[in-house]
């Protein structure tokens, strides 16, 4: 960082003036924190009792023999307490907020993943909570509402806008710019205005030092290559941590390709030439935005990648050319999903699919002798109406018409 | 002449200013320009012309739904420009432009700093740009010798005022409470301490905003502030009766 | 054991001829792997790099506070891959399978985890795969046949008895009399003839092992006592046999009460009055059953505990005194559910959650330097259709309305 | 006259006998008394009862069925017992009762026994349950000079044969093939060796049973078994045509 808060040209804190006195506090107890070695070993051990840490890292045998290449790899952040890596940005800013001494914390949600996550770390910790979902996100990820009420929290439908994630952040600081005495902001992803970048690559850097150490353990030596899908960029950035100071490792970021880059419906910020330099939501980063500044709708099957803007951390590391940046396709992605599902038994998000589809294509590029990780951001159990409406289930539309029926008024 | 002194000579005649606001190309520039001219004919001593954004972070939902629809219309900021440089050149106050930071980005600062002292735009309030991301829009607001508007709010600390204050021209742009636009403030006695720590902190002239809808708010505020600022309450009024109601809203206000 | 395959009364191998050298080579492939370090190894990796090992031990604080009484622990087999304990054994016996040469696997299934968690296992090690599930749920559990199918599996429907859990097993065997030469029968829980009870308790302890030293860490000392509920006792015997050894920890297992143990509507053989002893599905036990012998219908909220039958090693158990048994409701189950995702942001599966509501009406008995074990057997996520309904969700019913009618002919 | 014996001498007049199976209590009582007599007036030399029972494991989905069905009617092992004791009482042929375990063990084993023999039933078939596990029930057919049928499977290994004729008596239900009942049989060239292998085994009559359904099924069998079994055939022809079909039914078969 040159500049407080920037990534190179990227970051930066854009906020309200409302919100100046709150985000000085939110940067006083994060530096806190980050400096006491006591905090960091607080985190680790609720993340290994409350969920599953360390993940594991998965050999892929049988997907590495189809594709005949490099070894494939997986770190499972899918297997996470509910079911994503969203878990580890979560509870670690849980445990900042207790020490602040805050009562309440909201958050925007996409996928329903980081609302999901937020709203168990609300109950564990005894937190008010409530959570903004764009409207079109409450319908396509409509189990995991369900359970975020179930488990206490206040889900707020956001009309605005395009009814997706950026809105519901929009939507999430105007909460906070009245509420923010005993409320904190719990940012989903490593974007939005410093502190919270680096606060939720912070956090979810553990996914990288594990992977790390347990690639060396398992295979001997640094993988070739790391693929990560890129929504905001908070699973990317947590398992690119771990491998930045290897050069030689070759760092991967998969964007959402939507209905391919050329129909403009897609929401890859870095891997296409639709996005610009822009401010919004806090930050300075790569936007898809038109001429005059308005962001575009974007498009994706996987809502957690349905953005508009991206890390400013990644959009420093892809102009430095550290991380290289590529889009998959909704259409890859429900090829890739099948594939893995019959080949590994393991079933991906949509989101962390993207990350798959990807590193299928460039695995017959490496040897036998070398290794590729992919990080499985999160489970695809929560997809499950997306993935059987895509896969046009006979078997699960009958079902569904028939409980349709029950409910019939 | 500048901000400042057209606000103090219009201050020298009358104990309080009123500054009105409106979301430029909502419900269409039509509707914009009879609204204006119902303004000024009825007093109003400036007008904030919001250049709609798509990422209305820090207003309300009136507001914003304002920004939204004013887009999907077909709103651009080059139609902003233009319409702007009508009515500075049709009506003798000062206009501003207030929108987020993204538009005047994009645009290229410099471009937009020369293009609006061009048609005789006065200021500015970008309510996402603190002093610290805003050095070069800081620099081209005294090239071009137009007014960067700061906001104080009831959390700025004493010291932040003046800071904003010493980076500020024109007046500063007092919230009157925490949260977004258009609901309605209470002007109790924390209000009070509040703008007393305003007046405190700096010489220029002190607007009120956030949630001001009639007479009664206005005399409040008369000898606490020196503008009352009414922005959501006359966008309300033109969806529910029309441009023409907001002449007679504007002319019980004072 | 007495006699072999025989735990004190219960157990057996009442198998038709045709299957009696299969089972004389399971036997055999059975004994041989149990005496070897290396094939336990090999088990104890597969579960650390592809489900999540050990599982965590989760101090719920917030509820055991809310109780005034010990401090509740949580043994996590719902963050295992595919989301229950189900996945110790599949796995297990996947190695076993391995090693016997067999191509093809076929299993019953009541929740459908099991189903799943061999459809799995089926897809990683490359065997085809059948599972046999009752029609009724395969209507109450769709989520889950959905997954069994797109990892590859069929998924037979068995509409002949009572269209449950046992009538699954019998189609299964009648499969496995055609096909014993290149299929293995994957028994989902520790009944069954012998060798079944006996491995598959193997594979699941596991569970037990990790917890005793657990707790030993993070606690200091042994809990008072231990809960897990009883489908056919696959996780009670897990986790059991961590403790069994130790006489002073109680162990409690806890079966469907269903509407009520008075209405007859329930599936407590051992904590009811209303069962007796029996042989079927190859195996002598206690079983719900009339007086010509003649097995009863069942019932429970939860899926995978919905049997006539239960463990023999538990039977054993039961009658030596060493374990005993309890029943909970539907409408416990509901409630204890609801009170755990509140508290601790946690939701067990239906099945688990029996073992919940006992352990909470047990829990104010103990003093706060005292602890229990509550085995979570797996997540609530597979339940959602059943738990929304219970709790007549009226957003989760407009959007399956909404959904059906999408699907409408 | 015990069991063998009565075979023994039916088949020194014919080159086959034939087996029937039928389901007590499927459709009815009733159905199954004109179904009975219709075969001991077309030939049948042995006739198998089976006491439905809820989880029939060995049973393929005809019989499967019908133990359901019957179940579901109310058919209860008191009442076969009263029918097969009528049966035994009104026909002169062979009974037994075929059925699984569970059913000997709730009714307490040494009572069916008892009872069995009271009321005339020569042999028991009980597919679930091995030597092994058949201590008590073997000591009681002993004890009661009654049947205990044991079955052969293709499976079966030339010592497991041995064992499982020393703890059988009567005859050997051959089982013609793997899998469970109703499914068709290919009496191939692996059939005549598993046939052979049997025969090696064993001085008892061997039944073969699992899918024979015509007059040729019968002939191929007539020199390698003593015994032909017909049991989903007739079922099923009772489920389609009724009863009265029974009787031409058999008469064709040799
Ligand atoms: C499973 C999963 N993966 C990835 C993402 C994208 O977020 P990020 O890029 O911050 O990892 C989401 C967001 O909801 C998600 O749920
Ligand atoms: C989550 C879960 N718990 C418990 C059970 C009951 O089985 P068991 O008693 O063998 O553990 C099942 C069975 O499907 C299950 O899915």
């Amino acid at each position: 960082m040159n500049k407080k808060g920037y990534f190179g040209n990227w970051g930066g804190a854009y906020i309200p003036e409302v919100l100046y006195e709150t985000f000085k506090q939110l940067n006083q107890a994060f530096e806190q924190v980050k400096g006491d070695p006591a905090f960091w070993q607080e985190y680790i051990d609720l993340m290994a009792t409350y969920s599953c840490r360390p993940t594991p890292l998965t050999h892929a045998e049988n997907l590495s023999r189809h594709f005949g290449g490099g070894q494939i790899y997986i770190k499972r952040e899918d297997l996470n307490h509910t079911g994503a890596h969203k878990a580890n940005n979560v509870m670690g800013q849980g445990l900042l907020v207790k020490r602040m001494g805050k009562k309440r914390v909201i958050a925007e949600t996409g996928a329903g993943q980081h609302g999901v996550a937020t709203a168990t770390m609300a109950a564990k910790f005894g937190f008010e909570c409530t959570i903004y979902m764009g409207e079109e996100d409450v319908i396509r990820q409509r189990p995991n509402v369900f359970w975020m009420e179930k488990m206490g929290a206040t889900v707020v439908p956001v009309t605005s806008g395009a009814r997706t994630l950026k809105d519901a952040i929009n939507e999430a600081f105007r909460d906070w710019v009245s509420s923010m005495d005993d409320t904190h902001y719990v940012m989903g992803t490593v974007c939005g205005p410093h502190p919270f970048p680096e606060m939720v690559a912070w956090f979810q850097s553990i996914i990288g030092i594990e992977a790390r150490k347990q690639i060396l353990n398992q295979f001997g030596k640094l993988p070739e290559r790391v693929y990560a899908c890129v929504g905001g960029g908070s699973n990317a950035m947590g398992i690119f941590q771990g491998f930045l100071a290897d050069k030689a490792v070759d760092l991967i970021g998969v964007e959402a390709g939507g209905k391919g880059i050329d129909t403009g419906q897609h929401a890859a910020r870095l891997a296409s030439k639709d996005a610009s330099v822009g401010v919004a939501q806090g930050y300075k980063t790569m936007f898809l935005q038109n001429d005059d500044g308005q962001m575009l709708d974007t498009h994706s099957v996987a809502a957690g990648l349905d953005y508009i803007g991206v890390s400013p951390i990644l959009s420093d590391l892809w102009e430095k050319k550290r991380v290289r940046f590529a889009a998959a396709t909704d259409a890859e992605v429900m090829a890739a999903l099948d594939l893995t599902m019959k080949k590994e038994g393991i079933i991906p998000a949509l989101e962390s699919t993207h990350a798959f589809v990807h590193a299928f294509k460039e695995a017959p590029e490496l040897k036998p002798d070398q290794a590729l990780i992919i990080n499985q951001s999160g489970r695809g159990d929560k997809d499950i109406f997306t993935i059987a409406h895509a896969f046009d289930d006979p078997s699960w539309k009958a079902f569904i018409r028939g409980k349709g029926e029950e409910y019939a008024t | 002449m500048q901000l400042e002194q057209q606000l103090g000579a219009a201050r020298a005649q009358k104990d309080i200013l009123l500054m009105t606001h409106l979301v430029l190309g909502y419900p269409s520039f039509e509707v914009n320009r009879q609204v204006i001219k119902q303004m000024v004919e009825n007093g109003v001593d400036v007008i904030e012309l919001q250049i709609p954004f798509s990422e209305p972070m820090a207003d309300g939902p009136v507001i914003m739904m304002a920004n939204q629809e004013s887009i999907a219309a077909g709103a651009t900021v080059q139609q902003c420009f233009e319409f702007a440089a009508e009515m500075a050149a049709t009506h003798d106050i000062p206009f501003l432009f207030m929108t987020y930071y993204n538009i005047l980005f994009k645009y290229d600062e410099e471009e937009f700093f020369k293009k609006s002292k061009e048609i005789g735009i006065k200021g500015f309030i970008v309510p996402d740009l603190p002093p610290e991301e805003g050095e070069k829009y800081l620099a081209l607001t005294k090239k071009y010798e137009l007014a960067p508007i700061q906001i104080f709010a009831p959390t700025s600390t004493e010291e932040r005022m003046r800071f904003l204050a010493d980076n500020g021209a024109g007046f500063i742009y007092c919230v009157a409470r925490k949260g977004v636009t258009g609901k309605k403030s209470s002007f109790d006695e924390d209000f009070a301490a509040y703008m007393a720590r305003c007046r405190a902190a700096t010489d220029l002239p002190l607007a009120v905003g956030f949630g001001i809808a009639d007479k009664s708010d206005v005399e409040t505020l008369t000898g606490k502030a020196d503008i009352a600022v009414i922005g959501t309450a006359t966008i309300k009024l033109v969806e529910e009766k029309g441009p023409e109601a907001v002449g007679p809203f504007i002319a019980s206000l004072r």
